[in-house]
């Protein structure tokens, strides 16, 4: 009982924090918001003791990549591009493509219910501790993809080291 | 200025002429006096040749101008015409230029024009290896016709000896700026014109240093009361009313 | 009837004991701050030949409250301009990231709130977030010198998360889990801290912790002299006192890590070697010893209430005294005697971290502060290299002793010195690339 | 809602992303700028690329008020002016006086003035380390150099009955007798001052830290250094060995053995090593001093009414920030007609734009620290 609870508020939370970013104007407000929307997913993966998923969320998206939006939105100089055009007098357009989608994903879903493979869902408990099992896998059936996307990662640091150069 | 002015009669009537006219006594006692830094202490004679005015001769019936005055106290030191190879190599290579030379409190002063001053400057930068301003400040004799006198101390590491450079300007007068000569000028100068009002030509950015910038009047002149205040500025910005 | 109590039990002691450990940390953690504040100030004050404190309380002793109930009063100002939401929320977000962050670590075996597989990384990941509080502090306060602040610290913490975050993969090699609970199983199966097996890696530690937690000789964000109070400056009241307890509960778990990573957590020095077993008396000497001193100190106190109040705080000592004499002298294997981790092995972990932010404050008093731009150049071009080459030497370490068979005593120690040569070079070419950069002033 | 959000510093010249130039305003009332300096830095991200100084703040008009004061009374108008060293400035007026007077003040009376002078400069140098080292982080010396002033303040207070601004000397020698155990006091203090020096090295002239921040910072070269008449220590750590108790000695300098420490390429760290240096060499000569004090009068036939005859007079001394210059026109009278006080503060003041250019806003802090500059001198 106590499990459904937590879930709902995540989600709800993780809804509301998500339609905030999108409609607040202070763009550092808007910041906060996706914030909690992460954390809130988060919080869900912790719910479902996937404790290792949980962690890596909330340091890469929280604690890595916000990090640097809102450094990014520091050096801005704020109010000056809170003149620029705001382009979202469309926003019935957005609203409408976004029901169109929504609707074609509820389809798709309903239709493949039969063929997915949904086994009967794991009691949370049962899961083996992830953190040696992501280790063990990551590590021996997919090194390949692996270091290819270490490198890929290393080139793209070297590509911004080498632009930010220029300048200093 | 307690100075009585009968006494001053009689010496003020010698300016017009030369220096050189000055009794034996005086000329006798300066001749063998030891390069001009560091002579012994002679007591010199009082008689004081008084600064003679640079351009025209000075109308002696002034009203007693209480310049470095000329009365001769009895014992002490006074200003005392000096004539030592320094004085003679100045008065060589600027001739007219260099007005008068005297020691006083066995210190060097040369008094020299005001157009030559950056030359003058110069060379005694360079050549008299004079390369240390220490000061350059100003004094205000409101009775004299040139008011101004610009002081500039030099210091030589070298000789290690001192010199004074003394320019008289007038209210108006436009001294040149030896700012290009020493570096350490800049803030001086700034200093004299925000406390005399006197004008350097040539100084990079002329402005007051110490008063506000929209302050009136020069408050080291002599006319300028101690009490006085720019009671403008001071309503303005501080909203007092009373000058205290 | 026997399920029942089983179950009963089972439930106290996954539900209630987390839930009393987490009121625990969030009721005595302020009052724990407080206090380390006042023994920063007494030893800064002994350091520079004065007395600190000594006014309110015996010895300043009640000084801590009288601040909390100072900035509790003060008027609380919040700039105009300046972004009301988030300026309150700020404060908020440092200061539950920090006590977040408590609720992995084991203080003793009992006292843990949550043994996390993840306990490490956790810890880590949460204290990475206080970097929000203090950016977005800094930026809505509008002020210029809170911007500045605010920039400088979030570079600085990001660059040195790196570093501990590498010195930390150091010593999990060795652990080879997660989990807090585990680390110092391990530790104690091995019979060696691994502060003797990975030194270098404590070493960069020690340093990434201390800039990571903004204290001098890394306190370029609120270094007085140039940005009056980096991203503080214009809180007031309550809400400093807020980024004060971040800062300090943020040392308290920077030192809590480092005590289970490196220090072997809650064990007694030499825990395997019955030779050292007279060690387990030490904690009930200690206590004795402050008690004494309390007892020695109370009659020269001036106020009467005061000497009640030495007197008072002398019997408290005792009897923390008895309470941990008392499962050393039990008989084996005696209900009490069970205890014996319990209580010991909390009061070994709070000594340990109270050394370490013992080290804290003794570099806060002697070294002056790193230039930003020397500070940065220390993490990117020496510790964070230094870190890499640590995990990988450690890796190397591991195989020699593992594969091939080399016995401890050789292994380590020949990678720690491989390590210290890189650590030699690296610092010799940072020292000659400052040569080129000492003449700045010529352009 | 347009711009009054403006987060930046105020009046910049910011361009749309980020700033190109930022204009930071520190002081007049910033706690590391000693005083009521306010300096307009012109900032390119922490990088400095100008700076203007605005000063004036503590004006009071000294040189107008000495020409309405006698020559005594404005005596202690000069103990205000560098108050953190005002048994200098005292000694400079009031040779400066005997100098336009003719006279003299006995010997006993210049040895005296030379041992206060000195553990002036010791106390004057105590202040600017601890002030320096706390600007630049190190918190602890600070403490240690308060404590040994402490000890330097006492004799004075024993000896002229003030601590700060004592108006310890008058025109022609003394007016108080040195206390009986004068001589046991100073002694006391200066016998075991070089191991506190050493202390203090201990703790700054070898440590990584203190080096990084302050080697080859505001570097000043000589031929600069004398362009900008810089003085005192400034001019020494370039590398010029120029001091005016030796070049030009005044009070009893002349009888005493003592080095001037010289610097190699004038940046802050040259600077501390020469001012620590000067510390140990003041003691040197104040233990000299204290093995004889001549015996003889403390006052020289100078009279109570001073009435020099007319005439100028400069004189400078070497006070603890520099050349302490009086420039004193006399027209007669009982008042100077014009006094002209030469401060060392302000002129070593001019070098710090051309110092701080390319450094970083860090360390303008620590080089407005290594000039030692007080305000009450700058302004006058």
């Amino acid at each position: 009982m106590v499990d459904q609870i937590v879930f709902y508020f995540f989600a709800t939370l993780a809804v509301i924090s998500a339609v905030l970013v999108v409609t607040r104007r202070n763009v550092v407000q808007s910041a906060i918001f996706l914030i909690t929307a992460l954390l809130a997913t988060a919080g869900i993966f912790l719910q479902l003791h996937a404790e290792f998923l949980f962690i890596v969320q909330v340091i890469l998206y929280a604690g890595g990549i916000m990090v640097l939006f809102v450094f990014v939105i520091m050096l801005i100089n704020m109010d000056i591009s809170m003149h620029q055009v705001q382009f979202n007098r469309q926003w019935w357009l957005g609203l409408l493509l976004a029901l169109v989608l929504g609707a074609q994903l509820t389809i798709a879903v309903a239709v493949g219910r039969a063929g997915l493979p949904l086994g009967e869902p794991a009691p949370a408990l049962a899961l083996e501790p992830s953190t040696q099992l992501v280790g063990r896998v990551l590590f021996n059936e997919y090194m390949l993809p692996f270091e290819i996307a270490s490198i890929l990662l290393l080139v793209a640091m070297i590509g911004a080291v080498v632009m930010a150069k220029k300048k200093v | 200025m307690a100075n009585d002015p009968e006494e001053k009669q009689p010496s003020a009537s010698s300016p017009s002429e030369p220096s050189a006219a000055k009794p034996p006594a005086a000329e006798g006692e300066a001749a063998p006096k030891p390069p001009a830094a560091a002579p012994a202490a002679p007591v010199p004679p009082a008689a004081k040749p008084p600064a003679p005015p640079v351009a025209a001769a000075k109308p002696p019936a002034a009203a007693g101008p209480p310049k470095p005055p000329a009365p001769p106290p009895p014992p002490k030191e006074g200003p005392v015409a000096l004539d030592n190879d320094l004085v003679s190599r100045y008065k060589e290579k600027f001739g007219p230029a260099v007005l008068e030379a005297w020691v006083d409190r066995k210190q060097a002063i040369l008094v020299v024009a005001r157009e030559l001053l950056v030359e003058i400057a110069t060379y005694s930068r360079d050549e008299e290896k004079f390369d240390w301003l220490s000061d350059l400040t100003a004094v205000d004799w409101p009775k004299r016709e040139k008011r101004f006198d610009i002081v500039l101390n030099m210091y030589s590491f070298e000789k290690n000896e001192r010199l004074r450079l003394k320019v008289h300007a007038g209210e108006d007068d436009r001294v040149p700026s030896v700012q290009g000569v020493w570096a350490t000028a800049n803030w001086e100068e700034r200093e004299v014109y925000d406390m005399f009002g006197v004008v350097f030509e040539g100084h990079p950015e002329l402005k007051r240093i110490l008063l506000p910038d929209e302050w009136q009047g020069y408050p080291l002149r002599k006319d300028y009361d101690i009490l006085k205040q720019d009671t403008a500025w001071v309503r303005e910005n501080l909203g007092i009313e009373s000058g205290q | 009837m026997q399920t029942a109590i089983q179950t009963l039990i089972h439930g106290i002691i996954s539900i209630w004991v987390p839930l009393f450990c987490a009121l625990i940390i969030v009721a005595v953690l302020p009052l724990c701050t407080g206090y380390i504040v006042l023994m920063e100030r007494k030893v800064m004050a002994d350091m520079q030949a004065r007395l600190g404190p000594m006014r309110v309380g015996p010895h300043g002793l009640l000084q801590p409250i009288a601040d909390a109930v100072k900035l509790l009063l003060k008027e609380d100002i919040i700039p105009d301009e300046a972004d009301k939401a988030i300026f309150w929320i700020a404060p908020l977000i440092s200061v539950t990231a920090g006590m977040l962050a408590m609720s992995a670590l084991a203080i003793g075996p009992w006292f843990q709130i949550a043994d996390l597989n993840v306990g490490l990384l956790f810890i880590v990941g949460i204290s990475a977030l206080g970097i929000f509080g203090i950016v977005l502090g800094g930026w809505s306060s509008n002020s210029h010198y809170s911007l500045l602040g605010a920039l400088r610290s979030a570079a600085q913490l990001v660059s040195y998360e790196t570093a501990a975050g590498m010195a930390i993969v150091g010593a999990l090699l060795l652990a080879g889990t997660l989990s807090t609970r585990e680390i110092i199983q391990t530790q104690d199966d091995y019979g060696v801290w691994f502060i003797f097996a990975a030194p270098i890696g404590f070493f960069i530690y020690v340093v990434a912790s201390i800039a990571e937690t903004n204290r001098a000789p890394f306190d370029l964000p609120e270094a007085e002299s140039e940005l009056v109070a980096g991203y503080m400056t214009e809180y007031s009241g309550f809400r400093w006192a807020l980024y004060f307890l971040a800062e300090y509960t943020n040392m308290v778990v920077v030192a809590s890590v480092a005590t289970t990573l490196f220090l072997g957590g809650w064990l007694r020095p030499f825990a395997g070697t019955p030779a050292f077993h007279f060690l387990d008396y030490f904690p009930t000497l200690l206590m004795l010893v402050v008690g004494g001193y309390c007892f020695y100190r109370a009659p020269k106190q001036p106020v009467k209430v005061q000497m009640m109040f030495m007197v008072v705080l002398g019997f408290v000592f005792l009897l923390v005294a008895a309470i941990l004499a008392a499962p050393v002298l039990a008989p084996a294997g005696s209900l009490i005697s069970s205890a014996m981790p319990g209580l010991h092995g909390a009061f070994w972990f709070l000594l340990k971290v109270g050394l370490y932010i013992y080290l804290f404050m003794w570099l806060r008093f002697t070294f002056p502060r790193y230039r930003f731009d020397q500070l940065m150049r220390l993490g990117w071009q020496f510790l964070i290299p230094l870190s890499i080459v640590n995990v990988m030497a450690i890796g190397v370490a591991l195989v020699l002793h593992r594969q091939w068979g080399w016995s401890h005593w050789t292994a380590f120690p020949l990678t720690t010195l491989a390590t210290l040569a890189v650590a030699g070079w690296l610092g010799w070419a940072g020292e000659k690339k400052d040569k080129e950069h000492v003449f700045v002033g010529e352009t | 809602m347009a711009d009054e959000r403006i987060p930046f510093a105020t009046h910049a010249e910011t361009t749309v992303l980020g700033a190109d130039e930022i204009i930071l305003n520190m002081g007049p009332q910033h706690p590391s700028t000693h005083g009521v300096l306010r300096v307009k830095l012109r900032l390119d991200g922490e990088k400095v690329i100008g700076s203007e100084c605005v000063i004036g703040y503590l004006h009071r008009g000294v040189e107008k008020i000495a020409e309405h004061r006698s020559y005594q009374q404005f005596a202690p108008y000069v103990d205000r002016m560098d108050y953190v060293a005002a048994v200098s400035n005292g000694l400079g007026y009031c040779e400066a006086v005997e100098k336009l007077l003719g006279a003299e003040a006995p010997l006993r009376a210049r040895v005296i003035r030379t041992i206060l002078t000195e553990l002036q400069r010791i106390a004057s140098h105590l202040f600017w380390l601890g002030t320096h080292a706390l600007d630049i982080g190190a918190l602890t010396p600070l403490f240690y150099c308060l404590r040994e002033r402490e000890e330097i303040l006492k004799i004075f207070e024993k000896y002229c009955g003030a601590r700060l601004t004592t108006h310890a000397f008058r025109i022609g020698g003394l007016q108080y007798e040195a206390y009986d155990e004068f001589e046991k006091d100073v002694e006391r203090f200066c016998k075991p001052f070089d191991k506190r020096v050493d202390e203090y090295e201990s703790l700054l002239t070898s440590n990584r830290i203190w080096v990084g921040r302050t080697k080859g910072i505001g570097i000043l070269t000589a031929k600069e250094a004398i362009d900008y008449a810089a003085s005192g220590p400034v001019i020494r750590a370039s590398g010029v060995k120029w001091d005016i108790r030796k070049a030009m000695p005044y009070a009893a300098y002349d009888l005493y053995k003592f080095e001037i420490p010289v610097g190699k390429n004038g940046d802050t760290y040259d600077r501390y090593i020469v001012r620590m240096e000067e510390m140990r060499q003041s003691r040197l000569i104040c233990l000299q001093a204290i093995e004889n004090i001549p015996a003889g009068p403390i006052m020289g036939k100078v009279g109570k009414v001073l009435k020099p005859p007319p005439g100028e007079v400069y004189h400078a001394i070497e006070a603890p920030k520099g050349e302490l210059g009086y420039y004193i026109v006399s027209d007669g009278t009982t008042q100077p007609y014009r006094v002209r006080i030469r401060p060392p503060s302000l002129i070593n003041l001019e070098a710090f734009d051309k110092m701080i250019r390319g450094h970083l806003v860090a360390d303008v802090v620590a080089i407005i620290g290594t000039l030692d500059i007080v305000l009450g001198e700058v302004d006058r």
